[in-house]
């Protein structure tokens, strides 16, 4: 501890506030006024800055803070601490928390009126309860407070799916969300629970304790239940079917929250667990984590290139970044596992900033889209363009936010892919070893497959979203969003803007946390503002000078044609269509966009396609086309229906013993009486 | 004296870029036994461009004006990290390889924007093909850098500039680049940079809304892309005659001025030759031939690896 | 005036007696006759529980008797015969396991019971605390066995109650000769309920009859699943 | 001494309630009375209890210590709410002309109501284990009735089996009871032998391991046939599911462990004479077994109240593994669950009780949009059944947790059930909520909803919610922290059963 650690009171801070509010708004429910519309919205928008600022001072400090709770029942306690990784990922639920509660004003007097004020009270409250609850996961340091936290979480966000009921489709997206994210929590409880068995307590500093003393075999079972619990969250293919129906169901500013923050809170658990309860990972669990990072990588954004309906576009992307995300920690492991201190430390790192990243863009484009719905009135690719014009800032914003997530400098985006690949080659440089050669190939490849194309997915989604012409009436009359959206979308595109310029700052917050983990740190040199790659050997990246670079050199060419020929003129003239007039219906549509990279991954994605024409009765007629295209749900239909069919036949051929008739119990009691006498003689 | 090749690299590119195109446009017309426009027909053409009035789609927003610069300036900034006449990348420190193939991204990101915004459909095909053909290139791309970047273990371009011969892992690295530049410059077997017939075109597609001053800065910008990914080839393949890097001897510069040119020419001609000893490939053929490049990529690191260990 | 050991035989005769009555009990086909062994079994329990009574002289197990020869004797089978005429149904009673199949179970089952109760036969059983009846204690688990033989293959209600009272009364025999008799209390307890049980069911039955016209318990298999 | 006061109580209520049933008014104003008076006192015995310890009363024939505390305490508030509750409930029924021979039927069921409570109180204070034998077959026999309360065909059918069922098992469990008093004559010799909990559970070393283990099995089977085990259980569903509702939560939530509390009381001696694991096993196995049972019916159910109840031989089977697993933190753990099972259970009971009555089926497929007919009950309803499953904050979290928690540190056979049970937990959670979401969500569609829909009930939400509060409380609060006065009453009932304290986390 020292002077700049937090002090105790502010630490709960955030969680308090976050918890005033659904008694607070619960309480202003009834009532029609500013006051109810502001009031919770300033708490939580408090509570992210609160956030923020313990976080701060936490990752400036040494040492970490602990708070000793009540007991639930003598042997489960509820104590909190925060410490350098707490403390970052309160960073990263914090600063989307901020945007999304600003957002939140505006956007629920969008959707629910002003006029009945009870519908949006309960947002309110349950956006209250699901940031509290976040926050209280990553303070947590005991199994109980932990899993109370996790399942709280995950129930919040569940009725936030499934809102009033109303709809079907938000109903079963939010079933099928609990149920997965409940069942991963049971292999989250027994991993914990294999971990208590050898600590003898259930608070996670005996944990840390006894971390060395666990058999090799358990540590494996442990991390392959933690990988099943956590990823079901995190959405690794094939975890991932509640993902891209659930976050599209919730509210924007939830759907935000859910795939910028909630997603990552599993990511934490991930890093504690195979960080701090079970050191020295084997193997092939960090070649696990590449593989299956890899394929969520892959997979996750071609879905995304497939898909019509803006947010579960956003929604795919986060399975894929997860899967980025989840091969830096594997590429940890590796590092971890050959005893590379640094070369982990770089690649933790590089994780970790990519995740705070991705939070911030990812964020930033769900309120995009959210604000999209909300002036346009459709989220469907197909229906949408010409936006530019009609929702400057909105547009504005989303594109910052897609150049990010395109991996693209000088934004955020790229300052984590760049990290990733960094730590990739030093992996490869220091550990060196046929095997880790093709995993390190296959990985920088895949990665910057990914990348291309993600790049691919955003200029589809902002192409055929934004620019043109709009391809529905509910578009031609779109209208830009209310101030507070709009201020939600501006912090977050500011910070995106702002970590891509300075990336230092992240890293130097970043130092305590990889200390704490790997018990080293790779230390950023400052020298003209360059980021140095962990054996400090120049290979190095400028945010701030490549645009100043980019800026004075792009004007050269234009100079030259001024001093050549004067100041050039232009004419604004219809666009030539071979003759035609242009109709939204002659544009590139995103299906059509995304045709030539179905075609390319076939093999991978199933796609299929429907094509059937009605012939008229005169030739002069054009023939009518019904088209229909999409992708085959692999794994819902080969996995899961699958499993659902099973157990449910297997129930009916059970429930036989059920028959009614009263002399077959009495010859199940005859029996077991009979069977156990036997045993036990 | 990074500061002067700085101020020399400059100018260099951007003037000796058109004369380049120039080049391999007459090698290919003597291939074809045609006479061929004249090695300076590029720089006529540019001039011509950039003094003409630019006619702009009514549907066009910002985005369709800005394009064109932002395309330029991350072409230009790519190029002028590349190390031509001495083994060190002129702008050191700033940005590496990994940074040079995302300024690549960049420029691609706005050209393929540029070509939706105008709402022609040419324009929205070829941006679709681009985007997509780009999902293959790049990952072929920057193996071949990981590739050459392992031994050193990082990514500066100036670290990167190769020593002797080539070894197995660089002779793969190098054939994938080979396929890598001639789909970045647009070139058959993949795309032809002379056709406007809309089945076949990539890159001309997304230009094709341009006309005037932004059309010659765009041609100007794909010239110098051209150069600058032959001369990364030179680079990194055949470092013979460079100057040590930051060195400061007028002979050691000249030398590697004219080996630089040199090299450069004959892998223009190179280009050139393929292009004509080549029929254009059908569009979705060309992933196949892509795919190549990334399985030598990988080929190239894992080489690296036998060869290093 | 009867020694221990006297009473001793005696109950051993009553329990192999007892034992014989129950194996017979599956072979029956109609149910008055079924009751009328049952009353029978009442019978031989009370004269147990006399002759046990005859050694200890003293009041509570004379009331033992009496309860005895009042609730198995009379009230039981009485409630089953007045039911028996109050519904009026075919006497006779269908079983659904035949009877060639029938009595070799029982007989296993009463081998079962004995080689469950071996352990404790030679060993333990020792006239210091109960009467010295070898027999009693298989005899007793025998019963037990038999009637829930008889309640699982048996179809009427009544035939059903009349498995149940079997049961008790192995217990019964147990209790009597095993431990001289649970403590008073306990059995008056016991007794109590198995008579309000007995009228309970009694007067279920009769319901059930009302209503579905029949107490044929295969007619009663709506709940399932 | 409030305790002969609590056991005189209830019949005195039953029988003035019959006696009053033609002045409506004053009846229930007698039963409201009779419920609260009783609930209080159970709790001043408890309280008495907790901090005096354990004591006998009556000579002898009373013995309550921290087990009998708990109990007393969950089946008066359970029963007293049931009583509350039953008023809006029968009034409902006595309107619909479901009640045969109506306003005396009326009479009739306060009358079994407190009746049937009166037996449960009875049976958790007596010292000796024969009456306590035959005190649970009174508890059969007091509910018997209630559940034909309808005398419809099922209903009768119902009671048929139950009766039946129960009475065999009763009678198996006699000659365990007997076996026990032979262990125990030949252990202390004819004077001193007798069936007192206090005179075994300290001579318990003593007894014969053989005759212990047999009697322990004939024990087992019969009671845990009342207690529900599968596949003893088979009663169970027609009961519940015909009963009227209140009764039903009387019976899921404090009958079942009433059978369970006979058990544990030989479980204890026969533990302490073999000093064997094996009645622990026997427990664990019935235990496990009960929830691999339910499961499937739990996901293929089609009636509501039937759902619940077998939700409740999941639950039932989850005590009998806490208490198999044994030691300070698996006692603990069963009891806690004993609790909070019967606190959400019984809510739930009442939640389907008032839907079933609104909606006039209790068809899952036939209800819709309970939140629309009524917020109050659909809420009650949804959050009900995502604490039954173990959602936090929630006693029942807490408890599965440390369920698992001692199973995973006990030996294999300990670990082997826990991990099962919490992967089966997992699909319990996906069957009940499956249901939950069709009945409350949606648009509600015939016409008996539409009448729903319009509220012709004669009582409001507020006043129906009202009597539930404090067992919401119960269940909230035990989520969040167990009291310390309630946690030591707890570990009293540790000590009490665990003759042995080995450490449960080693």
């Amino acid at each position: 501890m020292n002077d700049l650690d937090p002090p105790a009171w502010i630490v709960l801070a955030p969680v308090a506030l976050y918890a005033l509010v659904p008694g607070l708004s619960l309480l202003l429910s009834r009532r029609i006024s500013r006051v109810a519309q502001f009031l919770p919205s300033l708490v939580l928008m408090l509570g992210a800055g609160a956030g923020v600022l313990v976080a701060l001072l936490e990752l400036l400090g040494t040492g970490s803070t602990a708070f000793t709770g009540w007991a639930v029942t003598p042997q489960l306690d509820l104590s909190l601490r925060l410490d350098p990784l707490a403390a970052f990922f309160l960073l990263v639920i914090s600063v989307p928390a901020a945007a999304a509660a600003c957002y939140g004003i505006g956007y629920l007097n969008a959707s629910h009126g002003t006029s009945q004020p009870a519908p949006r009270a309960a947002a309110d409250a349950l956006l209250g309860a699901f940031l509290a609850s976040m926050t209280l996961v990553v303070l947590a340091d005991s199994v109980i407070g932990f899993l109370i936290a996790w399942e709280l979480m995950s129930l919040v966000s569940f009725f936030l799916v499934v809102g009033d009921g109303r709809r079907a489709e938000a109903r079963r997206s939010g079933y099928v969300y609990v149920v997965m994210t409940h069942i991963g929590t049971g292999f989250l409880l027994l991993a914990f629970l294999i971990l208590a068995r050898h600590s003898g307590s259930f608070d996670f500093s005996a944990f840390r304790a006894t971390a060395g003393s666990i058999p090799a075999w358990e540590q494996w079972v442990i991390l392959l239940l933690a990988l099943l619990g956590f990823g079901a969250k995190m959405g690794l293919i094939p975890l991932h079917v509640w993902l891209p129906r659930a976050h599209p169901a919730a509210p924007s500013h939830i759907s935000a929250l859910m795939s910028g923050v909630m997603v990552k809170i599993a990511v934490y658990g991930l890093i504690r667990i195979c960080w701090e309860f079970t050191p020295r990972p084997p193997l092939w669990w960090g070649v696990l984590l590449v593989g299956l990072g890899l394929t969520s990588a892959v997979l996750g954004i071609l879905y995304a290139l497939m898909e019509r309906d803006l947010k579960r576009v956003l929604a795919y992307s986060t399975v894929e970044h997860l899967g980025i995300i989840t091969v830096g920690l594997g590429v940890a492991a590796l590092a971890s596992n050959r005893g590379h201190a640094t070369v982990a430390a770089l690649a933790l790192l590089a994780t970790l900033v990519h995740l705070l990243n991705h939070s911030v863009f990812k964020g930033l484009l769900f309120l995009g889209a959210g604000a999209v719905q909300t002036g346009a009135g459709t989220r469907d690719l197909e229906r949408l363009g010409g936006l530019i014009r009609r929702m400057p800032w909105t547009t504005g914003s989303f594109l910052i936010g897609s150049m990010a997530i395109a991996a693209l400098p000088p934004l955020n985006g790229f300052v984590g892919e760049w990290l990733i690949f960094q730590s990739l080659l030093s992996l490869g440089t220091t550990v060196g070893t046929p095997m880790l050669a093709v995993v390190v190939a296959l990985a920088a490849g895949g990665l910057a497959l990914t990348a291309a194309l993600s790049l691919a997915c955003f200029v589809r989604a902002f192409g055929v979203g934004f620019l043109a012409q709009p391809r529905s009436e509910a578009t031609h009359n779109a209208h830009e969003v209310g101030y507070s959206m709009r201020a939600g979308m501006a912090l977050l595109a500011a910070v995106a803007l702002a970590l891509g310029l300075f990336p230092l700052a992240v890293l130097r917050l970043l130092q305590p946390v990889t200390l704490a983990l790997v018990g080293t740190t790779v230390r950023p040199s400052f020298g003209g503002g360059a980021v140095l790659d962990a054996a400090q050997r120049d290979g190095s990246y400028a945010p701030l000078l490549v645009v100043i670079g980019l800026a004075a050199i792009g004007v050269i060419p234009w100079l030259a044609a001024r001093i050549l020929n004067g100041r050039g003129h232009e004419r604004v003239v219809p666009t030539w269509v071979c003759g035609g007039l242009l109709e939204p219906r002659m544009q590139y549509s995103a299906t059509a966009f995304a045709q030539p990279i179905r075609l390319i991954f076939r093999q991978l994605i199933r796609p299929h396609r429907s094509v059937a024409i009605e012939r008229p009765v005169s030739t002069l007629l054009v023939p009518v086309v019904h088209f229909e295209e999409g992708v085959h749900p692999i794994y819902e239909r080969y996995l899961y229906q699958r499993a659902v069919t099973v157990i449910t036949s297997v129930s009916h051929r059970i429930r036989i013993l059920q028959s009614g008739s009263i002399r077959a119990y009495l010859a199940y009691i005859f029996v077991t009486l009979l069977i156990i006498l036997v045993i036990t003689r | 004296m990074d500061a002067i090749l700085l101020v020399v690299q400059v100018p260099l590119i951007l003037l000796f870029a058109p004369l380049l195109q120039g080049l391999i446009k007459t090698a290919k017309a003597r291939w074809q036994n045609r006479r061929g426009p004249g090695v300076l027909q590029p720089y006529r053409d540019i001039l011509k461009w950039l003094g003409r009035e630019s006619v702009v789609s009514e549907q066009a927003s910002w985005v369709f004006r800005w394009a064109p610069a932002i395309y330029t300036a991350a072409i230009l900034f790519a190029a002028l990290l590349v190390p031509t006449v001495a083994r060190r990348s002129p702008a050191p420190g700033i940005a590496d390889a990994i940074v040079f193939v995302a300024l690549f991204a960049l420029a691609r990101f706005w050209l393929a924007l540029a070509g939706l915004d105008t709402g022609s459909n040419f324009g929205g095909m070829g941006s679709s093909r681009e985007v997509a053909f780009a999902a293959l290139v790049e990952p072929a791309l920057l193996l071949i850098l990981f590739a050459v970047a392992l031994p050193v273990g990082s990514t500066s371009l100036s670290a990167l500039v190769g020593h002797g011969w080539p070894n197995a892992s660089d002779v793969c690295a190098l054939g994938a680049f080979l396929i890598v530049a001639i789909a970045e410059t647009g070139r058959i077997p993949i795309d032809n940079p002379d056709t406007h017939l809309e089945v076949t075109m990539i890159h001309e597609g997304m230009l094709l809304e341009y006309s005037g001053r932004p059309l010659g800065v765009l041609h100007w910008a794909t010239q110098v892309k051209q150069l600058a990914l032959l001369s990364l080839i030179a680079a990194l393949f055949l470092p013979w005659g460079m100057a040590p890097g930051g060195s400061a001897n007028p002979g050691q510069l000249l030398v590697g001025l004219l080996a630089w040119g040199g090299k450069v020419v004959i892998l223009g001609l190179l280009l050139a030759t393929i292009e004509t000893g080549y029929a254009k490939l059908r569009i979705f053929r060309v992933p196949d031939l892509l795919g190549l490049a990334s399985v030598l990529g990988l080929l190239a690191v894992v080489a690296r690896f036998v060869v290093v260990h | 005036m009867l020694s221990l050991e006297h009473a001793g035989m005696v109950i051993d005769v009553v329990a192999l007696g007892l034992l014989g009555l129950g194996l017979a009990g599956v072979l029956v086909k109609q149910i008055p006759v079924a009751i009328g062994f049952l009353a029978l079994q009442g019978l031989l329990l009370s004269f147990a529980a006399g002759s046990a009574a005859s050694f200890e002289m003293d009041w509570r197990t004379w009331a033992a008797f009496v309860v005895t020869l009042g609730v198995k004797v009379i009230a039981i089978p009485g409630l089953l015969w007045f039911i028996l005429n109050r519904v009026a149904i075919q006497h006779e009673m269908e079983t659904v396991v035949g009877l060639k199949l029938a009595f070799p179970i029982a007989i296993g089952l009463v081998l079962l019971a004995y080689w469950i109760s071996d352990p404790f036969a030679a060993s333990t059983l020792s006239s210091a605390h109960g009467f010295d009846a070898p027999n009693a204690l298989p005899a007793a688990l025998a019963l037990l066995f038999l009637g829930l033989f008889t309640m699982a293959t048996r179809k009427k209600a009544l035939t059903q109650v009349i498995g149940l009272v079997t049961m008790e009364n192995g217990i019964y025999l147990a209790a009597l000769a095993v431990t001289r008799g649970l403590p008073s209390a306990v059995e008056f307890g016991i007794a109590m309920d198995v008579l309000t049980g007995a009228a309970l069911m009694a007067l279920v039955a009769h319901e059930i009859n009302q209503l579905f016209s029949t107490i044929n318990t295969d007619r009663l298999r709506t709940l399932r699943g | 001494m409030f305790l002969s006061l609590l056991l005189a109580l209830p019949p005195i209520t039953a029988l003035v309630c019959r006696l009053l049933y033609r002045k409506r008014r004053a009846m229930e104003a007698v039963n409201v009375l009779g419920a609260l008076t009783t609930v209080a006192l159970a709790l001043g015995v408890a309280t008495d209890i907790a901090r005096h310890g354990s004591h006998e009363f009556a000579g002898g024939v009373f013995y309550v210590d921290a087990l009998s505390a708990v109990m007393l305490a969950v089946i008066a508030i359970v029963g007293g709410t049931a009583a509350l509750v039953s008023i809006s409930y029968i009034q409902h029924d006595l309107d619909e002309r479901l009640i045969p021979d109506g306003r005396r039927g009326v009479g009739w069921y306060y009358l079994g109501l407190h009746i049937f409570l009166w037996t449960m109180l009875v049976t958790v204070c007596l010292n000796n284990l024969g009456l306590l034998w035959v005190g649970i077959e009174a508890t059969t026999l007091a509910s018997a009735l209630l559940v034909g309360f309808y005398r419809t065909k099922a209903a009768l059918e119902a009671a048929w089996k139950y009766i039946i069922l129960c009475t065999v098992g009763i009678t198996i469990a006699l000659f365990g009871v007997l076996l026990t008093y032979y262990a125990s004559l030949q252990a202390a010799g004819t004077g001193a032998a007798s069936l007192n909990w206090t005179a075994l559970s300290h001579g318990a070393k003593g007894l014969d391991p053989t005759m212990m283990r047999l009697a322990f099995v004939f024990v087992l089977v019969g009671f845990g046939t009342k207690a529900g085990f599968a596949p003893l259980h088979t009663w169970l569903a027609d009961a519940h599911s015909q009963a009227p509702s209140p009764i039903s939560a009387m019976l899921s939530a404090v009958l079942l462990p009433c059978a369970l509390y006979g058990i544990l009381r030989f479980h204890a001696i026969t533990l302490a004479a073999t000093g064997t694991t094996f009645s622990s096993n026997l427990l664990l196995a019935f235990g496990v077994f009960s929830v691999v049972l339910a499961v499937p019916f739990i996901v293929v159910q089609r009636d509501l109240k039937r759902l619940l109840a077998y939700s409740s031989v999941e639950h039932i089977g989850l005590m009998a593994v806490a208490f198999g697993i044994g030691g300070p933190l698996g006692i603990y753990a069963g009891i806690l669950h004993l609790v909070n099972h019967a606190v959400t259970k019984a809510l739930l009971f009442f939640a389907a009780g008032e839907i079933g009555q609104r909606f006039g089926t209790r068809r899952i497929s036939a209800i819709r949009g309970v939140i629309q007919a009524s917020p109050l009950v659909g809420w009650l309803l949804l959050l009900g059944v995502l604490a039954i499953t173990g959602s936090p904050p929630t006693g029942i979290f807490i408890s599965e947790f440390t369920i698992a928690g001692a199973g995973l540190a006990g030996d294999r056979v300990q670990v082997a059930a826990g991990v099962t049970i919490v992967l089966l937990l997992g699909v319990v959670f996906a069957g009940m909520l499956f249901h939950a979401l069709r009945l409350v969500y949606g648009a509600p569609e015939r016409k008996a909803e539409r009448g729903a829909l319009a509220g012709e009930r004669k009582i409001s939400d507020l006043a129906w919610i009202a009597p539930l509060v404090p067992l919401l409380l119960v269940l909230v609060l035990f989520g969040i922290i167990v009291p310390a006065p309630i946690s030591r009453l707890f570990e009293a009932v540790a000590t009490t059963l665990s003759p042995v304290t080995l450490n449960a986390l080693r």
